[in-house]
């Protein structure tokens, strides 16, 4: 591979050399954390704002809706304004809540979602920190959010929230498996964990065309089991609101429902991030081979952009989902993972080491 | 061996059914002309209500500012809620009669239902349906309506007030 | 902390006790169950009803004949024009009109018209229910033209008031016939989508199949009545065992079902929206001249006398009782409403389900609450 | 089965029961300690089987008090009407029939709460409607008054 013009590597290098050469390595540090951390939040916000607009857009698309179309041009500053109507609402004190829990809650589980993101590739060089256990990482602070949920469910003192709670807290559990399975097999594949290493690995071809059969099946459950843990579309039942009225946040108003509401959007774009990582080549431009005049238009496009398209396209493939089909019932949900998704795993598993073992992938 | 192939059925068989649905989905999601939603305040000026649509009962008055009503009272009897006053009044005639006019024919559109039995009832055909559907008032008050315009008059040549009720 | 702790008579102390409403989006309207939950697991079902209670039938005995009918569109809205022709048609048998075969014909149609819409009203509600929000706008979609239809010929979308005693308010809009023909092949076309994105989904099949079973003679006992009740099996079509109108002249099935899960009731009623259209296509080139009503005196007394009239609404069988002394207005009028039967059954199905099947179960029963409060 | 063979079958179970003829229906009316009785008759008789009450009414009449009940049988297709009035004005009783057909539990829950009849061995016999703590009378008889009711 010749020299990458968008190989941001070297430009974060010599930002971090300027820094360390001109200011003390401690002050250096903070310098470089709030950066990241500044830039992280913009990002932050800006694609949660974005995501709920385009949710509210498919959705009406498929509804033979309109879907908004007030603010702004095509509506586009809807989620701006209803964030701001958001921020000045009300927030109606719970008098027989436990308060402490209470106002933690959405800290916590927006506080997971933003820890996740941090070991994400957006591009070449870009991501905040490349842990070698990156998989290992994403997948235990991304599930750290149900806690924020059970906190929420419980001190709340609704006997809904209470409900959706508790069927939010069965339902992660038991999903998390399926995730976690289908993310080995392709660890099998890839043969680390380090996810900018996996992303280098898929340079030659995507892991959902080259590990074939068993890739794809593992892309299938991750989709099924990551929409089951971010408590979204078919799997919603924590806020399945026509039964629980609105689950673990009935009793959150203003600002702090903001917050759910948000790092909902938030777990949507970071399994569908991974789900780019991990089975679409991540931000790996689209290579056919054979095809070099092809390949050289394609790698003109930056890969940030790469990325970003993929990731998109997962999460629409998840609005889909969530506004075709029924909602399950709590007892099938744990039935679909347990007498379907696991066992398919478990199989999927020994046939991609088989595959790998025996040098079928492409 | 019978309970695998039930278990692949089932599973593929799930899988198909979910596809289908997808794919009706999709389809309208692809097809943006489906859109059935009407742009409200925009389309005011091409909105028409369909001819019978009841919106609000009114009295149709000519270019004399003439009305049939003769105050007869009949739709104010038949109207089951009450939403109807017609307030007459005695004129003396030229020629010493006295007779009945009508003086206000109050409308509580609040009381409402539409259900239409006023205008099917009334012999002279003085109250029609028009097609104003926009009631939505900040004052309950501005409600009660009064149907004939100042100064109006009955029309000549109103037919003997036909017996009903 | 004590005062958190519910004790009384009837609460024991596994029990979980939850308000479903006044104010929850899957009862639709103002309807309060009272739950006790085991887990999650239904124990009983308390339905509090009431909350729209508006004395309609008190109202009636001040009300003439004529005065009675915009009344009971209000109760089961849904269904406004069959609830309208029920007293109509009490006037007319009671005092032996026979209305122009043309009226019979109209009247049929809408009532077939109504139909569709209430059960296209009710699929999307159902889908919604179950967690299929996008089931809502198509039935609302599909449901749209047949309320242009009657707007443009009775002047309302709802509640329409459009029959008289003797006959109609109107005659047809000149586009009546070209309208509903347009529209049955429309939906001939949307139909099936019904089938595709909701009937053979397998979410939906197991979250209704074998859900809120009720038998053959809890469904008789409990009056349940309509496509929930022939989703049981019980053969409680009026149209089809007491025809009035022209439903004697039309050919029609009547949908039945042997289990009488959520399911059954679900399906039932997709199924009477094909013989729906079946009844339409047989009567809508068929309409025969004629006036569209007779003329009736302008004061209507019905003999001394106790009547009663059966009519089949969309959610069962309504009926409207009258006791007349003779006066203007009736002695007694007194409307058995089918969700009123259909409710009471509700704890019978419920019980020992999960509080996901309520939701399913009350979807399949297709409640209308002005109907069960009156 | 038409009203006539209805009539005669009746009879040839029960000669005393006093059958009149109305413009639809049969109409047997019965005393108020009679209608246990006549109504699990009608029920269980396997030639009349009136499984299904489509209708249950409270009438407050001049001189008594009414309560109408609309029977059908599923299986033959007949139907008549049952009626039995009390002349109590005080406290009117009647049997409950909710343990031969299960709809009339909430129907006679609606009779006392509307009309003030009561139901003996009901086994729920609470207003339905109605305000169960505060709510003074019963708003279909003919006595009742409220500052809130317009009569025009």
């Amino acid at each position: 591979m010749a020299f990458n013009i968008y190989d941001l590597t070297s430009f974060n290098q010599s930002i971090d050399k300027f820094l360390y050469d001109n200011l003390p390595s401690f002050w250096a540090m903070i310098v470089e954390m709030t950066i990241i951390g500044v830039a992280f939040l913009l990002f932050y916000a800006v694609i949660g704002l974005f995501l709920v607009y385009a949710e509210r857009k498919v959705c009406a698309f498929i509804q033979n809706r309109v879907g908004p179309n007030r603010v702004g041009p095509y509506g586009i500053f809807q989620t701006i304004a209803d964030f701001i109507k958001l921020l000045m609402k009300e927030i109606i004190p719970i008098r027989k809540a436990d308060q402490f829990l209470f106002n933690l809650a959405p800290f916590i589980v927006i506080i997971a979602s933003f820890m996740a993101i941090a070991a994400i590739p957006f591009g070449l060089g870009l991501h905040a920190i490349d842990l070698n256990i990156g998989i290992f990482y994403v997948m235990a602070v991304s599930s750290l959010g149900v806690i924020g949920v059970l906190l929420a469910g419980w001190s709340s003192n609704n006997k809904y929230s209470l409900i959706g709670a508790m069927r939010s807290g069965a339902q992660i559990v038991s999903y998390e498996l399926s995730v976690g399975l289908s993310m080995v097999t392709i660890v099998v594949l890839a043969g680390s964990m380090q996810l900018s290493e996996i992303v280098e690995a898929q340079r030659n071809g995507w892991f959902i065309f080259t590990g074939h059969v068993p890739a794809f099946i593992a892309f299938i459950i991750f989709m099924i089991a990551s929409t089951a843990e971010t408590n979204r579309g078919p799997f919603d039942l924590a806020e399945a609101e026509s039964e629980l009225t609105a689950g673990f946040h009935t009793e959150y108003s203003g600002i702090k429902f903001a917050f759910f509401f948000l790092a909902e959007y938030m777990n949507m774009f970071i399994v569908a991030s991974i789900a780019t990582t991990l089975f679409w080549g991540g931000w790996m431009p689209l290579h056919i081979g054979g095809w070099e005049g092809f390949n050289h238009v394609m790698d003109i496009i930056p890969p940030f952009f790469w990325y970003m398209g993929k990731t998109l396209v997962v999460i629409f493939l998840m609005m889909w989902f969530k506004w075709t089909f029924p909602r399950l019932r709590i007892d099938q949900l744990l039935k679909l993972e347990w007498k379907y998704l696991l066992p398919v795993n478990l199989f999927n598993l020994i046939l991609m080491a088989l595959v790998v073992l025996m040098k079928w992938h492409f | 061996m019978n309970a695998i192939i039930n278990y692949l059925k089932e599973l593929f068989g799930g899988i198909k059914t979910l596809l289908t649905g997808m794919s009706v989905t999709g389809y309208y999601f692809v097809h943006p002309k489906a859109i059935i939603t009407q742009q409200y305040p925009e389309n005011r000026k091409t909105l028409k209500m369909f001819d019978r649509f009841k919106g609000e009962v009114t009295m149709p008055h000519d270019e004399n500012n003439q009305h049939k009503c003769t105050a007869c009272s009949i739709c104010e009897i038949n109207c089951p809620n009450g939403s109807i006053e017609v307030i007459s009044k005695q004129v003396e005639k030229e020629d010493g009669k006295t007779k009945k006019e009508l003086d206000i024919y109050k409308y509580h559109l609040d009381m409402c239902t539409f259900c239409g039995i006023c205008i099917k009832v009334c012999p002279q055909d003085a109250i029609i349906f028009s097609q104003g559907f926009e009631h939505a008032v900040f004052n309950k008050a501005k409600l009660i309506k009064t149907l004939n315009k100042p100064g109006s008059s009955l029309k000549e040549k109103v037919k003997e007030v036909k017996e009903v009720i | 902390m004590e005062d958190l702790i519910i004790t009384g008579p009837g609460i024991q102390d596994e029990e979980y006790i939850v308000n479903m409403g006044p104010q929850h989006p899957s009862t639709h309207g103002v309807l309060r169950l009272k739950i006790a939950l085991k887990g999650e697991t239904v124990e009983r079902i308390e339905p509090h009803c009431g909350y729209i209670h508006r004395g309609i039938e008190k109202m009636c005995e001040r009300l003439t004949y004529q005065q009675m009918i915009h009344l009971t569109d209000r109760m089961d809205y849904l269904s406004a024009h069959i609830n309208n022709e029920a007293v109509c048609l009490l006037v007319e048998n009671a005092l032996q009109i026979e209305v122009p075969e043309r009226v019979k014909y109209i009247r049929t149609i809408l009532d077939e018209l109504t139909r569709l819409a209430s059960h296209e009203l009710w699929w999307c509600a159902f889908g919604m229910d179950l967690g299929a929000l996008t089931t809502y706008f198509y039935g609302l979609r599909d449901r749209e033209p047949i309320l242009d239809i009657f707007e443009e010929t009775t002047g309302a979308r709802l509640l329409q008031s459009f029959n008289v005693p003797g006959g109609l308010m109107n005659d047809i809009h000149p586009n009546f016939q070209k309208r509903v023909k347009e529209y049955i092949t429309y939906f001939r076309k949307k139909l099936p989508e019904y089938d595709e994105l909701l009937t053979g989904n397998v979410i939906l099949q197991e979250r209704t199949r074998d859900v809120g079973n009720l038998s053959l003679e809890d469904a008789i006992s409990w009056g349940v009545t309509g496509p929930s009740g022939r989703a049981s099996g019980f053969a409680c079509d009026v149209r089809k065992h007491h025809p009035y109108s022209a439903y004697d002249k039309v050919d029609f099935n009547e949908i039945l079902y042997t289990k009488g899960d959520s399911f059954h009731r679900y399906d039932a009623r997709v199924r009477e929206m094909w013989e729906s259209l079946k009844i339409l296509e047989q009567l809508i080139d068929n309409i025969p001249e004629g006036d569209y009503a007779v003329k009736m005196k302008p004061i209507i007394r019905l003999p001394e006398g106790e009547y009663y009239q059966r009519v089949e609404a969309c959610r069962g069988e309504f009926g409207v009782y009258i006791l007349s002394t003779g006066d203007k207005w009736p002695y007694r009028a007194k409307f058995r409403s089918p969700n009123f039967s259909n409710l009471s059954a509700i704890n019978k199905m419920a019980a020992g389900f999960k509080i996901a099947d309520l939701v399913a179960i009350g979807g399949s029963l297709d409640l209308v609450i002005p109907d069960i409060d009156r | 089965m038409n009203n006539e063979q209805l009539k005669e079958s009746i009879h040839s179970i029960d000669s005393s029961l006093n059958i009149t003829e109305g413009p639809q229906y049969l109409t047997i009316n019965v005393k108020p300690e009679d209608l246990s009785k006549t109504a699990a008759m009608l029920k269980n008789n396997p030639d009349l089987s009136f499984d299904y009450l489509f209708c249950l009414t409270g009438n407050d009449l001049p001189d008594a008090y009414a309560v109408v009940y609309h029977l059908e049988s599923s299986k033959h297709g007949h139907a008549l009407v049952l009626k039995v009035t009390t002349t109590d004005r005080e406290n009117p009783t009647v049997d409950t029939v909710s343990n031969l057909w299960e709809t009339a539990n909430f129907h006679e829950r609606e009779v006392y709460d509307l009309v003030g009849i009561c139901f003996n061995n009901h086994p729920d016999m609470r207003r339905i409607f109605l305000d169960e703590e505060d709510w003074v009378g019963h708003p279909l008889r003919k006595d009742y008054t409220d500052n809130n009711i317009v009569t025009r």
